[in-house]
């Protein structure tokens, strides 16, 4: 576990994902790695199956770059702002050319839940008296041997690659994250390879004077990449704020496919790597994201010997 | 009857109308949009122990902005508790803790059924809308549903295009032109909004209204709430615009 | 949320615990409340379910005091010393008065898991191959309804009480928990009551400062007791260790019915409260059992206005 | 042939040997009684990489001192993560993350299925026995699974009273006699104890095993084991006693 993890984006993305690979960059509107997102764009990568929860503004430009087949997911849109448009160019009418599985929240989650757990379906109490389990023949009903009423199940979701975004890890991989968890344990736990991207990186005893913060053994993750900021437009608790001018300005930009694949040229294409994106940006947008500290205060483990 | 209308807007009444119905109510599950502003204004309000619970996984929010989205880091700092989208679905919702779970609706039938997925065909539809998010178990789940939206014949429908989440749960409807509540598995209109007539409401659905007592509209919005909208929730008119 | 549940142990229990309740006093070897078995033996409780995965010496004192009417487990015995003797007096042979349901340790945190999740049952890779179906007909087969191996489902686990300890709580029942979290949180939610007895009452805003911790909110809590070493001698991480030295004595106390008594008559009846026990332990011996710091380190959720 | 015996205990050297059976290891699930000591001997001698995991819910120990119980807070503070036992089983050992389990046993057949529920008959037994614990589903999850017990006709038996664990994933048994490895779903006698004849052993068992290779004995323990053992790990002689 103490060999070293560390590595570039670009040699990440190069190693771990393939054409044709499932894959998880997950996070619920806290740490989305669009960073990773940019790269797999760069790279070219082709005939993806992206899954998320909310496929967000990092799937809309995956997509409309070309790099997916299929995607499945729970909800499709710009929150408290409106559609994302380049998936609906490609799922609508006659242009639906994108392949979609869909499932409700809980849904997705319980199928990561089930591909961590190595069960071959997870039950829960939705998608009753709806059309969810005929839009998608994998949602099934399920009698309990001990009678009582019907649920229904999801089938196992275990990606070939999850990549996620934190606060900090350590160079084996251990992995810490505060506010908002989502499902990327979850996601990671079912997946084959995890790429972990990080705020900072820190020295192992910061991981384990805190072992309840740690939500990844570097165990189960195969890189780990230094890239802050990684998040942007997506937040990082503590470290950077939402950056809703950005979602508020998509719409606009991606409303049109030619806008939308002159942004991703500008800002995707157009720069090598997540510092070039940065120095893009510019320190003054940065700066204004920069929220005030808010400290958690400290707990004792207690030293027994 | 156009006197009230110069004060404020419809998108504003429903907001007020629907932060009201939630006086008294403890624990209510936020829902992404418009849910989002009423929610936030009745707990500066007619509900100051509300719960806040967004499934994003946190519990006892106490935003000190409103939340673009329903992820935002303002909804954690200052949280009772924040858990794993596992456990607040699994523990929280389906577990049965959550008194109120308040949804958004693209098109809604008589039944309180709702559609957030498709308008046309699922497998080629005309226009692909979000699909259920948390809808569809928070409508099986949560004791009780209320649902805010705004009203046309193309929103309040004859036959929903796609069922994402049932109405057997749903108690009330505010929209930007009255309030309805469930009565017996129906929707029955309660109150019109200020400078709402019955004819401009039956105009703005598909189907014919069941009528309770509409002799008094909708108190107004207060200039408190108006304040509260106007500087604090919705400065930039996301909401209300 | 932010009226007071603060209480006394002996009126928490008295308004509810009742006789013939399924309780489960929750812990694994960490942060097991021995204070609220005590007082539940003070008050003469009867025909009680008690559910535990490690029935432990809270339960081998309980059932030799006469509380139990059942004990639904997974693993019966003193952790590295040896057998619960008062448990095997009314198990083995004739003497068998005691009613036996028995698990996994999966299968217990599954049970609870199932309780708070309001599931009809939990499937897990256990059992296969086993006599544990056979000994508990409530351990069935379940097929997947994506074919594949067949699993087993246990049933869900809802106890009519929960009883927890824990480092901390707010009085409004908001409770915070580090080191090993067993299943408390599973047993908690799962249940109709909770009480929580804590090392330390806290101001809310302790809580809402690191919410990342909180593993109850207080819309669960029923009661909230200030009971400081009530987990002795099981121990409570950072606060005071495992008194290791009484789980060896245990061994020869309650191998005789008669030593046993006695320990209960001067250690549980004799005393009227906790305070008394602890007094009668003596500062000595406490005092050897404080560890020295080992601090987790503060995290920065950020102020975001 | 009495010489090593001066040196040290059968237990001492049942132990020595367990751990040794160690080196190389990744991930190990430590189970109560003898594994304990066994497993952290390893980790100060042949497998100072080994990631122990304790089924109380904590990956990567560094446990200070050896535990009497397995959710001693020596194995909480500055492990590398500590999660609740749902995730622990569910995630980490059903998921498949364990490379090797360790158990203990009370009674054990030629097949390597494992008893530690009742002596006797189920209803009315003899002896009841602590249970599975997580040993069932540790010997159905685990890549491999270890054996550490002590022999005599009472505990390697023809027939087990009860099936608390399979035997399908054993690798490897070691007792106070020798050490057996699974051929061919049967153990085989691979190695005898200094100073314990193939008559000593078939003595001590309710079967006549196969048996392999054994003209080498197990290597007597070193100074350091037994040191290690002695003054660090069992100072009070729990384990060794």
């Amino acid at each position: 576990m103490s060999s070293s993890k560390v590595t570039s984006m670009r040699d990440a993305v190069a190693e771990l994902v393939r054409d044709g690979d499932t894959v998880a960059i997950e996070g619920f509107t806290h740490l989305i790695c669009f960073a990773a997102g940019h790269e797999i764009i760069r790279q070219r990568r082709r005939d993806l199956t992206l899954c998320r929860l909310t496929p967000d503004l990092v799937y809309d430009q995956m997509i409309a770059a070309g790099v997916a087949r299929k995607l499945v997911f729970s909800w499709l849109g710009n929150p408290g702002v409106g559609s994302l448009h380049a998936v609906r160019r490609v799922t609508e009418g006659d242009r639906a050319t994108l392949e979609l599985e869909e499932y409700s929240h809980f849904g997705m989650v319980a199928r990561y839940t089930a591909g961590a757990m190595k069960l071959p379906f997870f039950p829960l109490r939705s998608y009753a008296e709806t059309d969810l389990p005929t839009a998608n023949p994998l949602i099934r009903p399920i009698q309990s041997p001990y009678g009582g009423d019907q649920v229904y199940a999801v089938p196992p979701l275990a990606p070939d690659v999850t990549i996620i975004h934190a606060q900090r890890a350590d160079a084996a991989g251990n992995t810490q994250v505060w506010g908002l968890l989502g499902c990327q344990k979850e996601a990671a736990f079912a997946a084959d390879r995890v790429i972990v991207v990080v705020e900072e990186l820190v020295d192992e005893a910061v991981i384990r004077a805190d072992p309840n913060r740690t939500i990844l053994p570097g165990l189960v993750v195969d890189a780990v990449v230094v890239e802050p900021w990684g998040a942007h437009p997506s937040y990082a608790q503590g470290h950077y704020d939402r950056d809703n001018a950005f979602y508020l300005d998509w719409d606009a930009i991606s409303r049109d496919a030619g806008s939308l694949d002159a942004w991703l040229d500008e800002w995707v294409h157009g720069v090598a790597s997540r510092s070039e994106y940065l120095a893009k940006l510019g320190d003054d947008r940065l700066r204004a994201l920069r929220p005030t500290p808010a400290p958690s205060g400290s707990v004792d483990y207690g030293e027994y010997r | 009857m156009s006197e009230p209308r110069s004060a404020f807007s419809a998108s504003e009444m429903m907001i007020v109308a629907a932060a009201r119905e939630l006086a008294d109510q403890r624990v209510c599950f936020v829902g992404v949009g418009l849910p989002n502003i009423a929610v936030n204004l009745a707990r500066r309000t007619v509900a100051p122990q509300l719960e806040l619970v967004y499934e994003a996984g946190v519990f006892g929010a106490r935003p000190a902005r409103l939340p673009l989205s329903i992820g935002d880091p303002t909804i954690v700092t200052g949280a009772t508790a924040v858990t794993s989208m596992f456990e607040l679905f699994g523990y929280y919702l389906q577990g049965g803790l959550i008194n109120v779970g308040f949804l958004g609706a693209a098109q809604i039938d008589r039944h309180g059924n709702i559609n957030t997925t498709v308008i046309g065909d699922y497998a080629s539809p005309r226009t692909r809308l979000p699909g259920s998010g948390g809808a569809c178990e928070i409508a099986q789940n949560a004791k009780s549903v209320f649902v805010i939206m705004r009203q046309s014949p193309r929103s309040f429908v004859e036959e929903i295009d796609f069922r994402t989440s049932v109405g057997d749960r749903i108690s009330v409807v505010v929209t930007d032109k009255g309030i309805y509540h469930m009565d017996d598995g129906e929707m029955r209109l309660d109150s019109l909004h200020p400078g709402v007539s019955l004819a401009d409401l039956r105009a703005s659905m598909a189907w014919t209204p069941r009528v309770g007592d509409v002799s008094m509209e909708t108190p107004p919005p207060t200039d408190e709430e108006l304040r509260l909208i106007r500087e604090e929730l919705d400065p930039q008119g996301v909401y209300t615009g």
